[in-house]
């Protein structure tokens, strides 16, 4: 076996491969833990939907269900792309690995951008949460909620793609500097995990804020 | 040297040795503040752990302490009602969020749990400083915010008061979010380290049941804070955005806060009691020198209250407008959360059976913890009982109960462990005399604080009251005695421990003599990497078929 | 049990006297729970007590051996508890259902909290605040809103209390065993001077509490005649809360589209709406209760009844949570023989109007 | 210890993540599709349906749950137990409400409950054609 780079075994543990899977364990639990911090919101979505399903059904109408597809679309995309830079970075293929991770980030730097003129969009119209939602086109009870948790959910997924983007840019530089051998991928390997999680949530806000029809 | 009856002893049996001191160890290796700020060692992590919850149990009992002072008359003006409500929310943020939560995971945890498993540290130790300086930053945060403005609204936040409050709370609901980002960091920390950094060969059912009980509350802290930090953080946002989810003017609903916040704060009973049974089961293993009456049946209901604990929180809000089968869910589950603390006490009561019991301070705090955890938790199944809760939900029997069951159980588990490791901790024993005194000074204190509480609740006084009608004077005076009394023993416990580390003996490294894991293949205090070699366990932890190795503690400073 | 040793017991755990029905049952289970916890928590402690004497230690280096419990005594331990707390849960439980379940036929009293007193509306009026006056021996049941924040209403002797919330109704019930004046306490952390918010529950013997009502609609009677101006204005008989609905309703113009003679018009008739199948669009069907009449008033788009245009403009943040429940009462009032369901039965929610 | 066989399971190759990316495409274009047939309060169950179809897809070969042994297989898995029972349990109490108890007070009840108001049946069903267009 080649030496790893300097600093990839830290001295508490005894092999490379224990390190290794200490710090993907970590991950998959950590990902456990930010479902559940999802999860108030989708309790929240729950609960209104059924207290106000029509106001709920209206106000989704207005969402943008076309745009909401080529979000999806590109975030599918980006994971599939960043699951082959995994494959690469464990065949030693650096210039594949950056090269992937950058194609990435640049689906999920579009997808931000999108999804922030979408929000524009919503909040020119007045679609705003709580009691600043001055919407007239839809007046009815409830719907002010529908945007507060739309808001609200699609905010914190947002900041967790700008955390994934983040942590995919750096994995992206290490890899640039040959800290990323066909032995020692897991910088890589984790912070993927962590930018499918952000594709795994999208999976469910899709439905259930982008599809909805009028009753 | 002349032979004192120490080395006399020490000759005579072959697993005593006389105390040594060892030379280089975690506390003097290093010794510069930017040392011990920076540090990646657990033990060190730990210990600062320790001081800061130490400083906050101390703030806490004082808030405490306020409170009995005011309610000594029924029209007090000790204090004014705002600063009473004030006073009540620092008295609970503090003790739940600054001592309970991370007192024993955090501090004993941290500090034992590699040398339970026999690793040289934890999986992440710059996560686990990490923890520590948000821990920090939470605590400054809460503590800061508490005093410039404070929160007026209890520890539960209870919307849409708390989102209409004109005091600063969202200083303090932020600060209780970053403290959840510790807890989220340390809990983490635990469950990769037992996965991945057991010694070889140590199995999951070989591991001392103190780990168990860290491992079970590590899985709640990751399952539950999040869901807290969510909700604190809507509120806050409700609070100065006005976003609509809680209020009802805009089609909230202030029962989805309660389900959210008890789905994280009932489970986080058990993060503050679990630990505190692994302690206890650690402790009456030691001190009755036998190994524990079916350590499967322990790790099954610690596992069990880990995973069902959670399902059981509605029992909170029998009388919050939650529907009838709601609270007829909730109600059944509780009760088979019940049973799971019902073994453990069993358990360790028959672990005495015939064992060598000596009565020493660790294991005064273990009787008084014993009846604490039966009778609040009996009173817990009363609570859970849906019918009954209507008369009590709210009053004092409520603030009786937890207090018997989470913080006397706490308290009285975190005593009982921080005397029975502070020989490894530090490498000092404390003085038995008053150490023994102030274990049956506290035992008893807090009884004599908390029992006339459940006596008002029967009688039908809500807690949160800066003003009480006169007919339940009496019986707050004698809780406000009671707290007295338990401040003293408090007090005494503390200076004998703080004493015992210039003027306490020197322990070596197993004083009692003990069968738990932590005891063996370190020195106390351990070395700065904790092994030198890899460590040899016995089969089980807690055998005292052969007496284990130990040291006789003796007078001469290092 | 017998009743001396009730009494014994209740004075023991200085439990408030027993105000209501429910309050002797919850006790019965209450005794049993606390002294089955007592005992719990005694044996506990005293079989560790024997334990440190029988086992104490004779060696600082005695061995020990293992004793595992045996299977059934581990058995025994699980089984146990568990049925004994099963037991309480459905004992409870069942206590619990009943109390949360108004007969029909129970008179209602509007209760409306706010930061800090508890103001309690009669059907057939009066109003007033933190004092509530009820009848000895009659199913009473409480219909709670608030104003502001969450509150609660418990009244010790009735072992009983109920979180008041905003923007939405909760209820309770209870029938009085004796007379008797007992503090009402908000047990809901609700601000500053939440321990101030206590009222007072006047439980009257029936005559007494007639007399006491009939009282106060004449005291109402005459303050209005007092207060009238023109010479036209009759001595109504009291101004029940049907009444105050009437002249809201007349004010707020509701009866330009709604008839209250049976005839069709812009929206469709009051008269024998309260407790009707009301058609809906699309073949479905809305019971025409309080909240249905409730929400008509909020939300007149949610549910429109078939065969009318949604024309009705919504009345939230126009007329509060009392000008509504007036209104309903009112509607309440506007009763043919035909529509009152399950005939031969008293209505249920009828208001009190003697 | 078999949680250190990382690579013990099948290796998932590109040409096998390939297909799986055109299924999770088509799989979203469907559930965008089907979204235009009214299937009235089919909608919700059949778009969540195959949300979950694209969660296990994602989950199985793009986070290689396929690949790996041991804890880590459960851990996100336990996170979306413990999620649906949190919103089975609230939703249980949500649904079965007092119905002026549910947000609004008075003004949100649905149409089949008015029938006693202590009522608390739990068969309500979900958006009734029977509201205002």
């Amino acid at each position: 076996m080649p030496p790893l780079p300097k600093a990839a075994i830290q001295e508490q543990f005894g092999t490379p491969a224990r390190q290794k899977e200490a710090a993907t364990l970590a991950m998959w639990v950590f990902l456990g833990t930010e479902l559940l911090i999802f999860s108030g919101l989708f309790v929240a979505y729950g609960e209104y939907r059924y207290t106000f399903p029509v106001a709920f059904q209206m106000a989704g109408s207005y969402a943008e269900h076309g745009l909401g597809l080529v979000l999806t679309i590109l975030l599918l995309t980006s994971s599939f792309l960043a699951t082959l830079s995994v494959l690469a970075a464990r065949q030693g293929k650096r210039l594949a690995t950056v090269g992937l991770i950058g194609l990435t980030v640049a689906l999920g730097t579009l997808f931000m951008v999108l999804h922030l003129a979408e929000w524009w969009h919503h909040a020119r119209e007045g679609a705003l949460p709580g009691r600043y939602y001055h919407f007239d086109k839809l007046t009815l009870p409830g719907a002010s909620l529908f945007f507060t948790l739309f808001y609200l959910t699609t905010g914190l997924h947002m900041l967790h793609v700008t955390i994934g983007l983040a942590l995919l840019s750096w994995s992206a530089l290490q890899a640039l500097l040959g800290r990323i051998t066909a032995e020692y991928t897991t910088p890589v390997e984790v912070t993927v995990l962590y930018w499918h999680f952000v594709d795994v949530i999208w999976t469910f806000i899709f439905p259930l804020y982008y599809l909805l029809a009028r009753p | 040297m002349r032979p004192s009856p120490l080395d006399e002893e020490a000759r005579a049996r072959p697993n005593v040795e006389l105390a040594r001191w060892p030379d280089v160890h975690y506390l003097n290796h290093e010794t510069s503040v930017r040392s011990w700020l920076f540090t990646h060692d657990h033990k060190r992590i730990g210990v600062m752990y320790l001081a800061t919850v130490g400083v906050f149990f101390i703030l806490g009992g004082i808030y405490a302490l306020l409170i009995r002072i005011q309610l000594l008359s029924p029209e007090s003006r000790f204090v004014s009602p705002l600063a009473y409500n004030r006073l009540f929310t620092l008295h609970g943020v503090t003790m739940v969020w600054l001592f309970m939560i991370p007192a024993i995971p955090s501090g004993l945890g941290n500090f034992l749990y590699p040398l339970m498993i026999g690793a040289k540290d934890v999986a992440m130790p710059r996560l686990n400083l990490l923890s520590l300086w948000i821990f920090w930053a939470g605590a400054l945060l809460t503590v800061i915010g508490m005093l410039w403005g404070g929160a007026d609204t209890g520890w539960t936040f209870y919307t849409p008061y708390s989102t209409t409050t004109s005091t600063a709370i969202v200083p303090v609901l932020l600060g209780v979010f970053v403290i959840g980002l510790s807890t989220i960091a340390t809990g983490l920390n635990f469950v990769v380290t037992v996965h991945t950094m057991r010694t070889p060969g140590l199995g999951w059912m070989r591991l001392p049941l103190f780990l168990w009980a860290i491992y079970g509350t590590a899985l709640i802290q990751l399952l539950a804070t999040p869901v807290l930090g969510l909700t604190v953080l809507l509120v806050s946002i409700e609070h100065f955005a006005g976003i609509g989810i809680f209020d009802p003017a805009l089609g909230g609903d202030p029962i989805l806060f309660q389900h959210l916040f008890w789905f994280y704060s009932h489970p986080a009973v058990y993060i503050m009691v679990l630990p505190a049974m692994g302690v206890i089961s650690e402790v009456v293993c030691a001190f009755s020198r036998k190994n524990v009456a079916g350590y499967r049946l322990i790790v099954i209901s610690t596992v069990g209250i880990a995973g069902v604990g959670f399902f059981t929180w509605g029992h909170h809000m029998f009388t919050s407008g939650q529907s009838i089968p709601a609270s007829g869910a909730f109600g059944i589950l509780s009760m088979f959360v019940g049973i799971f603390t019902a073994i453990k006490v069993f358990t360790w009561t028959y672990t005495m059976y015939r064992g060598a019991i000596s009565l020493r301070a660790p294991m005064i705090y273990l009787f008084g913890f014993l009846f604490l955890l039966v009778f609040g938790g009996m009173t817990g199944i009363a609570l859970a009982t849906t019918s009954l809760d209507l008369h009590w939900q709210d009053t004092y029997f409520v603030v009786a109960h937890f207090h018997y069951i989470m913080v006397g159980s706490v308290m009285l588990a975190f005593l009982a462990g921080l005397h029975y490791w502070w020989p490894k901790l530090f490498g000092k024993t404390y003085f038995e005399r008053p150490a023994t005194s102030a274990a049956a000074v506290v035992g008893f204190g807090f009884i004599a604080t908390f029992t006339p509480q459940f006596y008002l609740g029967n009688m039908g006084m809500p807690r949160r009251y800066a003003f009480y009608p006169p007919e339940f004077q009496w019986l707050n005076v004698a809780s406000t005695g009671g707290a007295t009394i338990l401040a003293i023993g408090i007090l005494i416990a503390t200076v004998n421990l703080l004493v015992s580390l210039r003027y306490g003996a020197i322990a070596g490294d197993n004083p009692w003599g003990s069968g738990g894991f932590e005891w063996m293949g370190t020195t106390s205090p351990p070395a700065p990497h904790n092994f030198t070699a890899p460590p040899q366990f016995p089969a089980q932890p807690h055998d005292y078929s052969v007496a284990p190795r130990r040291t006789l503690p003796r007078a001469s400073p290092p | 049990m017998p009743s001396s040793l009730t009494e014994f017991l209740r004075n023991f755990l200085l439990l408030p006297p027993e105000g209501s029905t429910f309050s002797v049952s919850a006790d019965r289970l209450h005794f049993v729970v606390i002294l089955t916890t007592f005992a719990g928590s005694f044996g506990v402690f005293l079989t560790a007590a024997i334990f440190i004497i029988r086992y104490r230690q004779r060696d600082p280096d005695q061995t020990t051996v293992h004793v595992p419990p045996s299977r059934l005594l581990e058995a025994a331990y699980i089984v146990l508890p568990l049925t004994l707390f099963v037991i309480w849960f459905f004992i409870g439980f069942r206590q619990y259902v009943y109390t949360e379940t108004p007969p029909p036929g129970a008179m209602d009293v509007y209760v409306t909290a706010k930061q800090w007193m508890w103001k309690f509306t009669y059907p057939g009026g009066p109003n007033s605040i933190n004092t509530l006056r009820l009848p000895v021996g009659r199913p009473v049941r409480l219909l709670l809103t608030s104003r502001d924040v969450i509150h609660s209403l418990f009244v010790p002797e009735l072992r009983l209390k109920q979180d008041v919330l905003p923007g939405r109704y909760t209820q309770t019930w209870f029938t009085l065993r004796m007379p008797g004046r007992w503090r009402i306490l908000c047990t809901e952390y609700c601000g500053l001077l939440h321990s101030e918010m206590r009222g007072e529950l006047v439980a009257l013997d029936p005559a007494e509490y007639e007399a006491w009502l009939a009282n106060q609609r004449q005291d109402l009677n005459a303050q209005r005649d007092a207060s009238a101006s023109g010479p036209e204005q009759q001595a109504h008989p009291a101004p029940s809360l049907a009444e105050q609905g009437e002249r809201i309703a007349v004010a707020q113009g509701c009866l330009a589209c709604h008839s209250v003679d049976g005839s069709r018009h812009i929206g469709p008739t009051w008269l024998g709406l309260y407790m009707s199948r009301v058609p809906l669009e699309a073949g479905a069907f809305a019971i025409a209760d309080e909240a249905y009449l409730t929400e008509s008033i909020m939300e007149p788009d949610k549910k429109i009844v078939a065969h009318f245009q949604p024309l009705m403009p919504s009345y939230r943040g126009r007329i509060g949570a009392a000008e509504v429940a007036a209104i309903v009462e009112y509607i309440k009032s506007l009763r043919t023989d035909e529509v009152v369901p399950g005939s031969g039965q008293e209505p249920p929610h009828a208001p009190l109007t003697p | 210890m078999t949680e250190s066989d990382q690579h013990s399971g099948r290796h998932v190759g590109p040409l096998t993540l390939l297909v799986v990316w055109l299924v999770l495409v088509g799989d979203a274009a469907a559930n965008f599709g089907l979204f235009h047939v009214k299937l009235g309060s089919l909608q919700l169950p059949v778009a969540l349906g195959l949300a979950t179809l694209n969660f296990v897809l994602l989950l199985w070969f793009f986070m290689h749950l396929a690949e790996v042994r041991g804890t880590r297989r459960f851990a996100l898995p336990v996170g979306v137990l413990y999620l649906l029972l949190l919103l089975a349990l609230t939703l249980l109490d949500v649904t079965t409400r007092f119905p002026p108890a549910r947000p609004n007070g008075l003004a949100s009840s649905q149409p089949e409950a008015g029938a006693s108001p202590a009522g608390s049946e739990t068969n309500r069903t979900e958006p009734g054609p029977s509201r205002a267009p």
